[in-house]
Formats: structure tokens, C-alpha cells, sequence
């Protein structure tokens, strides 16, 4: 059983850990951050590995891994 | 459940000013990290150079220095002469490291200064907007190479682990690239090897980096990583190009 | 009217540059002149002329210094930073007597600095900028149209005393747009033969081109015949007056400072304080005479800057006592605005 | 006759264009003007601004300190540049994006659906000329037809196929 968090108020949006994940757990979110970006979001921890490629290739280091 | 994977101490928890999709970010972290690992942080001296990394100093949690344009090895070696226990590495773009720098370049690796060089290779003078770099790739558009590179104007794109390979100073050199997680990893397991090699007093080492622009290159993320793997990894092999440590 | 085209000032230098003939462009990149770099990097290809993205400023002036031997005329731009690196090639051309046109669109500084338009750089070029004894002409626009116009004399300018010319701008005038009329008059000059050049002696004797001078009191000879050429480019003042007859105080200000002044007397004259305004366009050499008239029935300048006190040494030089110098500058890239200068101007007065 | 605006938003919302277009046409009128972009060292995020001074007389500095008017894209422009406005001037904001209250009871302020009538167009790129519609209509300081006009010659041949959406985006944000 594993988690990550994604700080949306730093999250640029480039959408790298989307296509680095997977299971296919992120997704970019509909809404804007205060920076103007739509941040990625994470959808659900059920299938989640740990397996922290999100969190290599996030840009921003804003991306956390929990196992 | 346990934090695994987060920022260490050597990375400050700041917004860095790089584009969406920017490499930079990713090898900030991994030099942070080894850093970090390496228990190296309160001896280290990093120099930033001019170019998109220019504010690496707002994002590292130990002492760096500016240095001018092209001038971060001769910086470097100023630093580590004087202070031959601490941690000295530069921090350099395409143009600072190869069309500026390239005497401080070719003499301080010459030299065997004991430094480590970070080198991250995007093919494009990304803050100054766009312009060719001494490593822009045959056709590759730019604003200063509008009709693209043609190489009987603006000559070939430098290959900077091989041109250095033969100089008898250079211990180490290998090329990465920063493009999916498992590249990331091993960029990183060069990172560390290259700080080492400092560590053990071996001499001069340099990682180049291939990084994305996707600005620049007028591409979005996920493209700019699929430019890397199509177009730059074929003219700059990844691997070790030197290594006599 | 003429047909207007809407342009950035550093475009119209590069249009000027090509209007006026140049046949070589060398340029680095660094903020704010790259938009001159990359549509040289266009329209120099584009007329089968030269461009060369060099390794480095230093590259770009030596590449300058080699093109202007040949008699070819050739320009290089850059930023503040930039433009101290070209300090050697400068000196080296203004020994050697290369014309050559080299444009500063001055950042803050020092340093890195920032990319801020700014005019930290009036010593540097007014004085020579490198070592040695010797001066260039330095050209200061206040407008698109005149960075497009001054640029085609700067060329000429340069062939007539085979000296460097530099053309100092600043961040804002270099990306700020203004209608420019393409076809406007522009000063001729009589230009002598270039009878020094190097392009192979087959039909006549060798030459060279030094600035190395070792025998016994030949430098000091050459540095004499340089300073009657710095004394006679003054016959190339130009400098705008506006408003001096009835001012009761005169504000004395360059590029884009000038531009400001501009609005604040705009300003003050609706108030009702009458002000004037010289603007030199050459500051070096320095416009003396316009100076020296106003303070004739004028007590009072101001001397505006975006620094923190250059150019008023020159103008308190001049002027020598025979009126109050006042100074308003803000250094680092800081703007004043017409209203700050008003204020200024108040509690002068 | 001296008319002072800034046009603020994200990058990538065709701010200096919209900046480009309107000193455009003022200079096809024959007026004095100038247009001064902000240039920053970030290429990409952020907020991007532009001022253009139009005048019947030569202009002085290019700086806009006091603007008659803002047009405000984003949340930040509008945070940023609201309170810098003149008395009685006007704030164009771009409702899809901007919903806080102005703060200023001293200006008049048009709120105009930019983001969600270009998404109408069927891009929603074209939001600036539906706000710049709608600050010419407010000003009446070129005629709209100039406007179209400079639209077709920036977009020029390379960006033909734009100019109709452009138009009409331009024309819808007039006639709200």
C-alpha cells in the first residue's frame, strides 16, 4: 500500500509524471492553480506501487512517495 | 506508511523559475541528493553560471557563487586551490561551457583541477530566448539559425565528453540523460560517481546531461523528452567516455 | 505622409545597419539586444551578406576588427556586460584606426545586474571604455525612427575618422515599438577613400595595420594624431533643444531619460513652470556650446540620468560655475517617472 | 488627446499581440504612439504586460505609470495593475478568469466573458481580441475597421487561416 502527494500550488502542469506512472494514477486536473497551470492530481492510492518514477521525473520536485 | 521519496536538506523548498518540463529541475535534485548522500553539504561550493540555471543559488541549501559568463571553472579553480578540502563543482549550460568557457573549459580540465563539472547539454541558449548553442544539432531551428543549424555557417555541434576525452588532466566523463526514471537513475549514479571522484582527489570530472527545452524547442514536455531520445541521443551516445579512476 | 512601419528599436538599428550597407553582423547572445541578433541571423542570410553567431563577445569584436580591415563595413551589439568583454577589440580597432559600429543596449549593472534598461554605462563608452588613450564617437537615440536613422551615420560617421562608433541605447528603447518612416532623409557624409586596407598587395606595396608602436616616441606621435582626429570630430556634434529661450531651468538629458524629460516638461508647462530641455546626441564629444549659450540666461539645470551620476560631470565641466547643477538619477535599472522629475524640478526651484 | 492603457495577462495569452495590434492600427490613424513590452527572464508562466501610449502629440517616455486603462486577462494582472489606474479611467478584466471585487469605486469597470465566448469561436486563443473589442468600443479612440485591417496585415500570409476567428472575436467583444 502506497501514496504520493503532489503540491498543487508548485505543480507547473507539464504532465511528465502522468505519462511516467504506470498504473495510470495521475491525472491532469481540470482547474487552474494560482499560477495559472492546471496541476496534475493524484486519482487514487488503491494500485499505487511506491515505485517513485512520478518523483523522478517531476521537474519541480513537488511530488512525495509514501510506501 | 514512510516518506520515502522527498526533498532532502540540500534542495530548498522553493518554485524554481524553469519552464514547465525544464531538465534543470530534475538535475538540481540529483546533485542535491548526492550531495545530500555523500554527507558533503557543509563542505560544498557550487558556482552557478549565466544562463537558465543563473538563480541555482535561491535553490541549493549550501554556499554557491555567481560567476561570469563562462568563467565557472576558473572560478572553480580559484576556490579549490585555495580550499583543497571542500566540495568544488560548476554548474554550467551548452553556451557557458562550450562557446564562452571554452578556454576555462579545456584548461581547467587540462589542468586536472580537481572539480566537478556538471554539464547540462540542451542544445539552445534557453534564457536569453532561443538562440543556437555550440551543441545545436545539424537543422535544428533556432532564432539565430532561423532556416537551420548549416553547418558551413555555424559549423558542427560539439561533442564535449569526447573533444575533452584525450586531454591528459580528465579522469572521468560520462553522458546522460535526463528523459524517463530509469535514465534519471543512472544520471544520478554518474552524479555521485563524478563527486567521488573529487572526493578520493583524482582529478577533473564531468557529466554531461542531455536536458529538455521544451520552450525553446517549441515543443511540450512530452515531446521535448521524445526529441531528446530521437534526435540527441543518437549524436551524443550515452555512456561512460572516459573513466581512470 | 510617408509610409509608417511599426517596429522595435533594436530591428530598425538592424534595418538601419543594412540600409546603410553593412555587410557583416557578429553578435553573442545576452538580454535585451537578442531580438537585433536573431533578425541579423535572417536578413543578413537573406541578402547573402555575413552573420556569424560567435563563441563569445571577445570573438565578435575580433571578428569586427578582421572584417573592417578589408574596407568591409561591419557592426557587433550587445548589453552591458557584453560590451566590457569588447573592451579590448575597441581599443585595439581605435588604435589601429578600424571604423567599425558597435552597439550597447545598456541592462543595470554592475555585474550580472539585470535586464532592466538602464545608463550605467556613460563613463565606459564616453572615456574609451578600454585601456589607452583614445575615445570613440557615441551616438544616443531617443526614438525608433533615430536609432534607424543614426545608425546609417554612425557607419559613415565611423569611415570618416576610421574610428569605432558606439551607438548607446538602453533595454527600453531597444524593445519599445514606434512608427518608423523608411524612407526618411538621412545626413550624407563625404567620405575619404579607404586607401589602408588590407586585401592583398598584388597591385601595390604591402601594408599593415598595428597598434603597436615601439620606437622611441612613435606611440606618443600616433596618440597626438588620434587626439587631433578626437578634436576635430566635434565639427559631428548634434544635440536637441527644446523650450531653452524662456526657460528659467534647463533639464539636460540623454536616450531614454530624455524621452521622460520630455513628458515632465510637457508636464511642468502646464503647470506654468517653464522648462527647457537639451538633449545631447553625440556624448562624445560632448555638445559645450549648447550648454554654454543656455547658461548665458539660464541658472538652473537639471541633469536627469538612469544611473547615479555620470553625464553630470560633464555638463558641471562645462558650465564651470556659471549656473547651479542639479542632479536626479535612479541607478540599477530604475525608471524615474515625469512626475518624479516635476517634483525635482519644484523643489529646485 | 493622450491615451495611456496596459495590457496585462499569462504568457501565451497573446497579450503582445493584442499590445501589437492596437499600436498598430493607432499608427494607421496617423496618431503618435509607442508600445513597450515587459521582458522577463522566464520564458514561459508568469504574467506578461505591455504599454501603449497613443497621442495626437510626439509622446514622451513610453512607461506607463498611470494608465487611462487596463485590460486584465488573469487574476494577477488585475491584482497587480487595478490600483494603478487613473481616476475615472476603466478596467476591462476578463471575467472567465478574474472574479474578485476591483476595489476601486472610482473607475468604471467592464466585465467581458473573453475566455468563455473565444471557447464559443471555437478557440479559446482568440480571447484577447474579444476583450480588445470590447476596450475600443469603451475608449472609441480607432475605428474597428482600422483594427481588422492591422489584424490581416500581422497575421500576414503565414497566418491567413486565423484572421476570420481573430475578426470576429474582435468584433463579438465590440458589441457586447
Amino acid at each position: 500500500m502506497s501514496r504520493i502527494t503532489i503540491d498543487k500550488e508548485k505543480c507547473k502542469g507539464c504532465g511528465l509524471c502522468v505519462l511516467a506512472c504506470p498504473k495510470n494514477l495521475i491525472v491532469m486536473s481540470d482547474e487552474f492553480n494560482k499560477k495559472g497551470y492546471h496541476p496534475a492530481s493524484f486519482s487514487s492510492g488503491e494500485d499505487c506501487t511506491g515505485c517513485g518514477f512520478c518523483f523522478q521525473v517531476c521537474p519541480d520536485v513537488v511530488i512525495e512517495v509514501f510506501k | 506508511m514512510k516518506k520515502i521519496l522527498f526533498k532532502t536538506e540540500a534542495l530548498k523548498d522553493t518554485v524554481m523559475s524553469y519552464c514547465p518540463g525544464c531538465g534543470h529541475g530534475v538535475i538540481h535534485r540529483l546533485v542535491a541528493e548526492t550531495i545530500d548522500e555523500l554527507g558533503i553539504r557543509e563542505k560544498t561550493i557550487g558556482i552557478a553560471p549565466v544562463g537558465c540555471a543563473v538563480f541555482a543559488y535561491d535553490y541549493w541549501n549550501f554556499d554557491v557563487t555567481e560567476a561570469a559568463h563562462g568563467r565557472p571553472p576558473a572560478v572553480a579553480t580559484g576556490i579549490k586551490r585555495v580550499l583543497p578540502d571542500r566540495v568544488v563543482f560548476t554548474y554550467q549550460g551548452d553556451g557557458d561551457l562550450i562557446a564562452i568557457g571554452t578556454a576555462e573549459t579545456i584548461h581547467a580540465a587540462n589542468r586536472g583541477e580537481n572539480i566537478t563539472v556538471i554539464f547540462v547539454n540542451n542544445c539552445v541558449y534557453g534564457m536569453t530566448g532561443g538562440q543556437m548553442a555550440p551543441t545545436t544539432l545539424i537543422g535544428q531551428k533556432t532564432t539565430t539559425t532561423p532556416f537551420g543549424r548549416d553547418e558551413k555557417i555555424a559549423g558542427y555541434p560539439i561533442r564535449v565528453c569526447e573533444l575533452l576525452s584525450s586531454l591528459g588532466g580528465v579522469t572521468y566523463l560520462e553522458r546522460v540523460a535526463v528523459t524517463d526514471a530509469k535514465n534519471i537513475i543512472k544520471a544520478k549514479r554518474a552524479i555521485k560517481k563524478a563527486f567521488q571522484v573529487q572526493l578520493d582527489k583524482k582529478g577533473f570530472s564531468l557529466v554531461e546531461v542531455l536536458s529538455s527545452c521544451p520552450t525553446d524547442w517549441g515543443l511540450n514536455p512530452q515531446e521535448a523528452i521524445e526529441y531528446i531520445e530521437k534526435n540527441m541521443i543518437p549524436y551524443f551516445p550515452l555512456g561512460v567516455v572516459k573513466d581512470k579512476s | 505622409m510617408a509610409k509608417r512601419v511599426l517596429m522595435k528599436g533594436n530591428i530598425a538599428i538592424g534595418e538601419g545597419a543594412i540600409k546603410a550597407n553593412c555587410k557583416a553582423y557578429f553578435g553573442y547572445p545576452i538580454t535585451p539586444q537578442n531580438d537585433l541578433t536573431a533578425h541579423m541571423s535572417k536578413r543578413m542570410v537573406e541578402l547573402d551578406r555575413v552573420f556569424i553567431q560567435s563563441e563569445s563577445e571577445i570573438a565578435a569584436i575580433n571578428m569586427v576588427f578582421g572584417a573592417a580591415l578589408t574596407g568591409a563595413r561591419a557592426m557587433t551589439s550587445s548589453s552591458s556586460p557584453g560590451i566590457s568583454l569588447k573592451q579590448e577589440g575597441i581599443s585595439y580597432m581605435a588604435g589601429c584606426e578600424l571604423p567599425g559600429v558597435i552597439l550597447n543596449v545598456q541592462r543595470g549593472g554592475p555585474g550580472l545586474g539585470n535586464i532592466s534598461g538602464a545608463q550605467g554605462d556613460y563613463f565606459q563608452a564616453t572615456r574609451g571604455g578600454g585601456h589607452g588613450d583614445y575615445r570613440t564617437l557615441v551616438l544616443a537615440p531617443d526614438s525608433v525612427q533615430e536609432m534607424y536613422d543614426l545608425v546609417q551615420e554612425a557607419f559613415d560617421l565611423a569611415d570618416k575618422y576610421r574610428n569605432p562608433v558606439v551607438i548607446l541605447i538602453d533595454g527600453v528603447l531597444g524593445q519599445m515599438m514606434e512608427p518608423v518612416d523608411l524612407e526618411h532623409d538621412v545626413k550624407k557624409y563625404k567620405l575619404p577613400p579607404k586607401d589602408w586596407i588590407l586585401d592583398g598587395c598584388k597591385t601595390r606595396e604591402p601594408r599593415s595595420i598595428q597598434s603597436l608602436y615601439m620606437k622611441e616616441g612613435a606611440l606618443e606621435e600616433h596618440n597626438w594624431k588620434l587626439h587631433e582626429k578626437y578634436k576635430k570630430m566635434k565639427q559631428d556634434i548634434k544635440c536637441e533643444t527644446q523650450h531653452v529661450d524662456d526657460a528659467e531651468i534647463v533639464l539636460v538629458a540623454f536616450g531614454i531619460s530624455a524621452r521622460v524629460c520630455k513628458s515632465a516638461m510637457q508636464l511642468a508647462r502646464k503647470e506654468g513652470i517653464k522648462v527647457g530641455l537639451i538633449r545631447p546626441i553625440t556624448l562624445f564629444p560632448f555638445p559645450e556650446e549648447e550648454i554654454l549659450k543656455a547658461t548665458e540666461h539660464v541658472k538652473k539645470f537639471l541633469v536627469v540620468e538612469m544611473n547615479l551620476g555620470q553625464m553630470v560631470e560633464d555638463v558641471k565641466l562645462i558650465i564651470n560655475s556659471k549656473a547651479d547643477v542639479h542632479f536626479y538619477g535612479r541607478p540599477g535599472g530604475g525608471l524615474s517617472s515625469q512626475e518624479e522629475i516635476v517634483n525635482e524640478i519644484s523643489r529646485i526651484l | 488627446m493622450q491615451e495611456e492603457v496596459i495590457i496585462a495577462g499569462f504568457g501565451g495569452q497573446g497579450i503582445m499581440f493584442m499590445g501589437t495590434v492596437l499600436a498598430h492600427a493607432a499608427m494607421q490613424e496617423n496618431k503618435s504612439v509607442t508600445f513597450f513590452p515587459s521582458y522577463g527572464a522566464e520564458m514561459r508562466g508568469g504574467t506578461a504586460n505591455c504599454m501603449i501610449i497613443m497621442s495626437d502629440e510626439d509622446i514622451g517616455s513610453p512607461v506607463v505609470a498611470r494608465p487611462d486603462g487596463i485590460i486584465a486577462l488573469n487574476q494577477p494582472s488585475a491584482d497587480k495593475f487595478t490600483r494603478r489606474i487613473k481616476e475615472k479611467g476603466l478596467l476591462i478584466v476578463n471575467s472567465s478568469l478574474v472574479t474578485g471585487e476591483s476595489g476601486r469605486d472610482d473607475i468604471k469597470k467592464v466585465e467581458v466573458q473573453a475566455t468563455k465566448i473565444a471557447e464559443g469561436l471555437g478557440d479559446k486563443r482568440v480571447a484577447n481580441m474579444v476583450a480588445l473589442g470590447s476596450y475600443i468600443k469603451e475608449v472609441k479612440i480607432l475605428k474597428l475597421e482600422t483594427l481588422c485591417k492591422s489584424l490581416e496585415t500581422l497575421l500576414g500570409e503565414k497566418k491567413k487561416n486565423l484572421v476570420d476567428i481573430n475578426i470576429k472575436a474582435l468584433k463579438d467583444g465590440y458589441k457586447l
